[in-house]
């Protein structure tokens, strides 16, 4: 019979599991399974660690490609970037606890996506950190948005590692549930790949970094709080106390030990800690393992087993070391003034033991942890309504705001308007390698001693995804793509964070579904397989749901990053417009914001000329045609010049695309479309690159001079727009007047 | 590698020390690593107490540093004239130590800013500004939390008195004023010497200005000031 | 009346503090011993002008409780009211 | 024996202390009114393993004049010493 609690609810309901699962785990072990082994299923069955929803359908997206040296499973996926190095990148959420504690929670986010990184051997180079809130006007979207910053500031500035670049969005729905998600990009040389089934029989675990204290043990603190008599949830806070400067001492200790070849495998304690790390260990290794849990360095006194085996206590690791290598991973842990201990080794039997004072406290198989995990096919459903707002195409209405007014209110839209408030608080510099950091469509980082670079951005839409998750899902893979594209990059692959609402409504996993579908599409036509990511479930807070928030990480490789394009522009240039301009107002920027209105269908995708147009950029960039380039996302066209404008501090002048009305010209965001500048005397060269691909290509202008003129149509200061998208976020936060706001000269 | 030998401390928490290795030998200089614990500084001719976060930059940036063994070795180092470089968090260092004067204190944004400033030269009195004209602006760039100079209305007069204030916070042009200056630092001082000129603690960061491939060019001068006033081998 | 307050912000018993602990570490390489437990907070003063000790308190109270700490991962205590002209 | 000790370390008077000002300058955002002269600071308690209290105290002057505070821009005092099993 399941053991009940004071209360009379079993406690594995209060656990977070359902009677079924309850079942499955009696059938697992062939008994009841006692409290430790409870809360160790409790915390590996959950959403969160299971991908028990997810599962099924993340199956659908493409994972294998000619670079991929680790695909989804691992802790990070890995790609091959030739000349014998490698790329460890993955993206998470940290969006529950920053939304009660921004600081801590983002921070933390922070620390856990670089160990996931750093699990697999590689130096953390980089991260991004897309972030979703709720619209600043609000006092409490404030106290989120700047207490985030600071924390993903304050962590990677701390830890060395360049923040280099991100998103920030803002949308009423993520006002009670923020999303902040992190992506963190290590190099390693392509051999030394650690993989967690490196261990054998006989290998040492040893627990390296922070001490283990009641940390994150969430849901099955129940266990403590109704059947040991402690206090409770309110003094175990889901938030913990971020440390940084232990992060950095685990990094280097770490990649000293994978360079002296003492590391037989390296896992982050993530969720579900010490029990996870142990079983995806033994498992991987098809071994069993003995831990004993006298052994865990603690922070508190009397800690139950149950609370050792789940905590999720940050900055620790697990190294599986082969008992010869014991005393040099000692000495090098100690030179880094970390703690280190032995708590296991790695047994013949399949069998995850805990003892702890010589009594077996918790034994269950390693691989039932994981292999025995439920798969759900949760129901489906349109929502309902949808079908209406999205034959509510606002590409029809009449514009009632001039071309230029609604242009300066769009470079003052907070999805639009310069994040320099954001990332000039992240050190995008240490390491020495940023070629370009925040500011432009990708970030890119040179490999140390080569001609080859990296380039790396974020994209998501969250407009998109709540009118076509199927669209959203697929533009997120295309605006990532074009934004690598425009600074010379191939795309490689991509890493992605899914967020959500809760799994157990099928609109939800409608839209979950359908955002997969488009992003496997996407993901195929471009050829950038995904290789790892994180589903974030149950984004609801106050009766409101995020819309679906699919967020792309996508990683792209320069092969000589000085033929790297940027995103200023440059007087005495031909300006063309690369792609064609279509009616679409539909889910765009100037519908939200000019008109009001977010409805309609987003743009249409053709994903065979968004892979035209990529290729054409990278190209055109590899034989050196092109002076700068931008992509064509929020606010169309017009914004994307702007943009350049203001980066480079010089106007233009281009006639309009096409003979559309001038604000959809000005404004529709009409996917595979990037604007271009170049020398005139590229010109032949590229319309015939253009021609010869099949990219529609029109001159529409040329650069120079203080003022951005689109036809008849506008005709406004390089300088006054500057200041307007420079102006927007301080001004919200009411900063304009107390911090002085330099632009960046040098 | 035959230039002259340049040390670069690592602290635990040290962030830039790769970076000021890397710099030392791309201007032509002899880098030479030196770890925290160790008691001497491995018979370098200079020494640079590099950018980061040490001990986590808890207390006090530099706190808990200037305590490290190796700082007696520096500090013997400083005292014979031989040339010292702290660079943002190695300059909290050398103030926590006592081998320079005032403190760094809490941006008056209070956030951590990271952006390319200039600054503008003050005197060439010092190891690291000897072929640096007094007026001259360099482009660099900063990233620090902790970064704003206050000293006691004495020490301050003195330092500025005897010419001591090696670099302020300037726009392009060389022009001072508060929307140059990053962090609120008093009469936008970026970076001051000591009496002889040999120790030199600054919050930008010419490491990271030495290679026009990730970053701007004003930190050359200061490593060829520096390697010609310590030929090799001396 | 016009009295000056001290509030102490610390983080809540049982939770990392790794400001403390990495002064707590260091302590011994600096030739200190016998020196543990060391924990790091905020101290904060401020002057309140009130009708009386206990409207005075109870609004330092409020500025404690929802400015100055997150009680999700903070304890505060108000330690002293003094008099001040 | 084993003493509790608190110290308390401000910017010295007159020096300006921006992070009292951003809380000064939050206050009437939030609604509140009569607050002023805010002063933030550290507060650090130690536990001290010493033959007496005096012992205890001078070790504890000493890391607050050494480690815990700058001389150049900050003052400490040391609040209370409570003696702990
Ligand atoms: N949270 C952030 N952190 C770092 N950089 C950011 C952040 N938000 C925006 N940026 C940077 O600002 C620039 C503009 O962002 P965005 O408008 O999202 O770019 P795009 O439209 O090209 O995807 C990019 O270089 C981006 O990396
Ligand atoms: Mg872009």
């Amino acid at each position: 019979m399941a053991e009940a609690a004071a209360g009379g609810e079993p406690i594995h309901r209060e656990l977070g599991l359902t009677d079924e699962e309850h079942d499955r785990i009696v059938a697992a072990l062939g008994r009841e399974p006692n409290r430790a082994e409870l809360a160790m299923y409790a915390a590996m069955w959950s959403e969160h660690c299971s991908y028990k929803s997810s599962r099924v359908h993340l199956r659908e997206l493409p994972t294998e490609g000619p670079h991929v040296l680790v695909g989804p499973g691992e802790d990070s996926g890995v790609v091959d970037l030739g000349e014998g190095l490698a790329c460890a990148f993955k993206m998470e959420s940290h969006s529950h606890p920053s939304a009660i504690e921004p600081y801590q929670g983002a921070a933390t986010g922070v620390g856990g996506i670089v160990r996931d990184v750093l699990s697999m051997g590689a130096r953390p180079v980089a991260l991004l950190d897309p972030l979703r809130f709720g619209p600043l006007e609000d006092p409490r979207n404030r106290w989120l948005f700047e207490g985030v910053v600071a924390g993903i500031g304050g962590y990677g500035n701390c830890i060395g590692v360049p923040t280099v670049a991100g998103e920030v969005r803002f949308d009423p729905a993520h006002g009670p549930n923020p999303t902040v998600n992190a992506m963190c990009i290590g190099l390693l040389p392509a051999d030394r790949v650690l993989r967690s089934g490196g261990g054998r029989l006989g290998d040492l675990l040893v627990l390296i970094g922070a001490r283990t204290g009641r940390d994150g043990i969430g849901g099955v603190s129940v266990l403590a709080s109704r059947t040991l008599g402690r206090a409770g949830r309110d003094d175990r806070p889901s938030v913990q106390i971020a440390d940084p400067f232990a992060e950095k001492l685990l990094i280097e200790a770490c990649l000293e030990l994978a360079d002296r070849g003492l590391l037989a495998g390296l896992q982050d304690l993530g969720g579900a800690g010490l029990t996870c790390a142990v079983s995806e260990t033994a498992a991987a290794a098809g071994a069993g393992a003995e831990l004993d849990l006298e052994a865990v360095p603690l922070r508190e006194d009397g800690m139950e087993p149950f609370e050792i085996l789940t905590s999720e206590s940050q900055e620790r690791m697990l190294a599986v070391v082969r008992p010869e290598d014991l005393a040099a991973t000692r000495e090098v842990c100690e030179r880094w003034g970390l703690i280190s201990a032995v708590v296991g080794r790695l047994t013949d039997d399949g069998a995850l033991r805990a003892r702890d004072a010589g009594r077996v406290v918790a034994e269950v198989a390693a691989r039932s942890l994981t292999d025995d995990a439920p798969l759900y096919r949760r129901a489906m459903a349109v929502p309902a309504g949808l079908v209406e707002v999205q034959a509510d195409d606002p590409t029809f209405l009449s514009p009632t705001v001039a071309p230029g007014d609604a242009l300066l209110r769009l470079l003052a839209a907070p999805n639009v308007a310069s994040k320099r408030w954001v990332w000039e608080r992240y050190d995008s510099i240490v390491q020495g390698n940023t070629a370009a950091g925040p500011g432009g469509d990708a970030a890119v980082i040179r490999l140390e001693g080569s001609l080859r670079a990296i380039a790396l951005t974020t994209d998501g839409n969250g407009r998109y995804g709540r009118l076509d998750p199927y669209l959203g899902g697929a533009h997120s893979v295309a605006e990532a793509a074009r934004n690598v594209a425009c600074v010379g990059a191939r795309p490689l692959a991509v890493t992605n964070c899914l967020n959500f609402g809760s799994p157990e409504r099928p609109e939800v996993m409608w839209a979950f579904r359908e955002t997969i579908r488009g992003m496997g599409d996407a993901c195929r036509a471009l050829g950038t397989p995904v290789t790892g990511g994180n589903v974030s479930f149950y984004n609801e807070a106050e009766g409101s749901s995020i819309p679906p928030t699919p967020i792309v990480g996508m990683l792209g490789l320069l092969v000589d990053h000085r033929l790297r394009l940027g995103s200023a522009l440059r007087p005495g240039m031909a300006v063309y417009l690369l792609g064609e301009t279509f009616a679409e107002l539909g889910g765009s920027e100037y519908a939200e914001t000019i008109l009001g209105a977010v409805s309609g269908r987003p743009p249409g995708l053709d994903l065979e000329r968004e892979a035209g147009l990529v290729a054409l950029v990278v190209e055109a960039a590899d034989r050196d045609l092109l002076a700068g380039a931008h992509d064509c996302s929020d606010g169309g066209l017009a914004v994307a010049l702007a943009e350049a404008a203001i980066a480079g501090d010089c106007g233009f002048a281009v006639s309009l695309p096409g003979d559309l009305p001038s604000h959809v010209a000005l404004f529709s965001e009409s996917a595979s479309r990037a604007v271009v500048w170049l020398d005139p005397s590229a010109v032949p060269a590229l319309e015939d690159l253009a021609r010869r691909q099949g990219v529609p290509i029109e001159r529409i202008g040329e650069s120079g001079g203080p003022r951005m003129v689109f036809g008849e149509e506008i005709d406004a200061a390089v300088v006054e727009a500057a200041a307007v998208y420079e102006d927007a976020i301080p001004g919200l936060l009411g900063r304009s007047a107390g911090e002085p706001m330099v632009r960046s000269t040098g | 590698m035959s230039g002259p030998r340049v040390a670069v401390i690592t602290f635990p928490g040290s962030l830039d020390d790769r970076d000021a290795l890397r710099a030392v030998r791309l201007m032509g200089g002899t880098p030479v690593l030196v770890w925290h614990r160790d008691r001497d500084l491995g018979g370098a001719d200079a020494v640079i107490l590099p950018g980061g976060f040490s001990y986590g930059d808890h207390l006090r940036a530099g706190a808990i540093a200037r305590f490290a063994p190796v700082m007696a070795a520096v500090a013997e180092h400083a005292e014979r004239g031989g040339p010292v470089l702290g660079i943002c968090n190695g300059f909290q260092i050398l103030c926590e130590a006592g081998l320079l004067p005032g403190a760094l204190t809490r941006n008056v944004g209070l956030a951590f800013v990271c952006r390319r400033i200039h600054v503008r030269c003050e005197t060439s009195a010092t190891v690291f500004t000897s072929t640096i004209a007094a007026g001259e602006v360099l482009p660099v760039p900063v990233k620090h939390g902790e970064g704003r100079f206050v000293a006691d209305p004495e020490t301050l007069a003195r330092i500025e008195g005897e010419g001591r204030v090696v670099f302020r916070y300037c726009s392009p042009a060389g022009h001072l004023g508060g929307e140059w200056n990053p962090n609120g630092s008093t009469n936008h001082i970026a970076g001051i010497a000591n009496d002889r000129g040999n120790v030199v603690g600054m919050m930008p960061h010419p490491e990271h200005a030495v290679d026009p491939d990730v970053g701007p060019t004003g930190g050359q001068p200061m490593f060829e000031s520096l390697l010609q006033a310590v030929p090799a081998g001396v | 009346m016009r009295r000056r307050f001290e509030v102490v912000v610390m983080l809540k018993p049982g939770m990392a503090d790794p400001q403390g602990r990495a002064v707590e570490d260091a302590l011994p390489t600096m030739g200190w011993s016998g020196l543990t437990n060391v924990r790091v907070g905020k101290h904060v003063e401020l002057t309140v002008e009130a009708d009386s000790e206990d409207a005075a308190r109870a609004l330092v109270e409020q500025v404690a409780d929802r400015l100055l700490s997150n009680p999700v991962i903070e304890d505060y205590r108000i330690l002293s009211a003094e008099e001040v002209r």
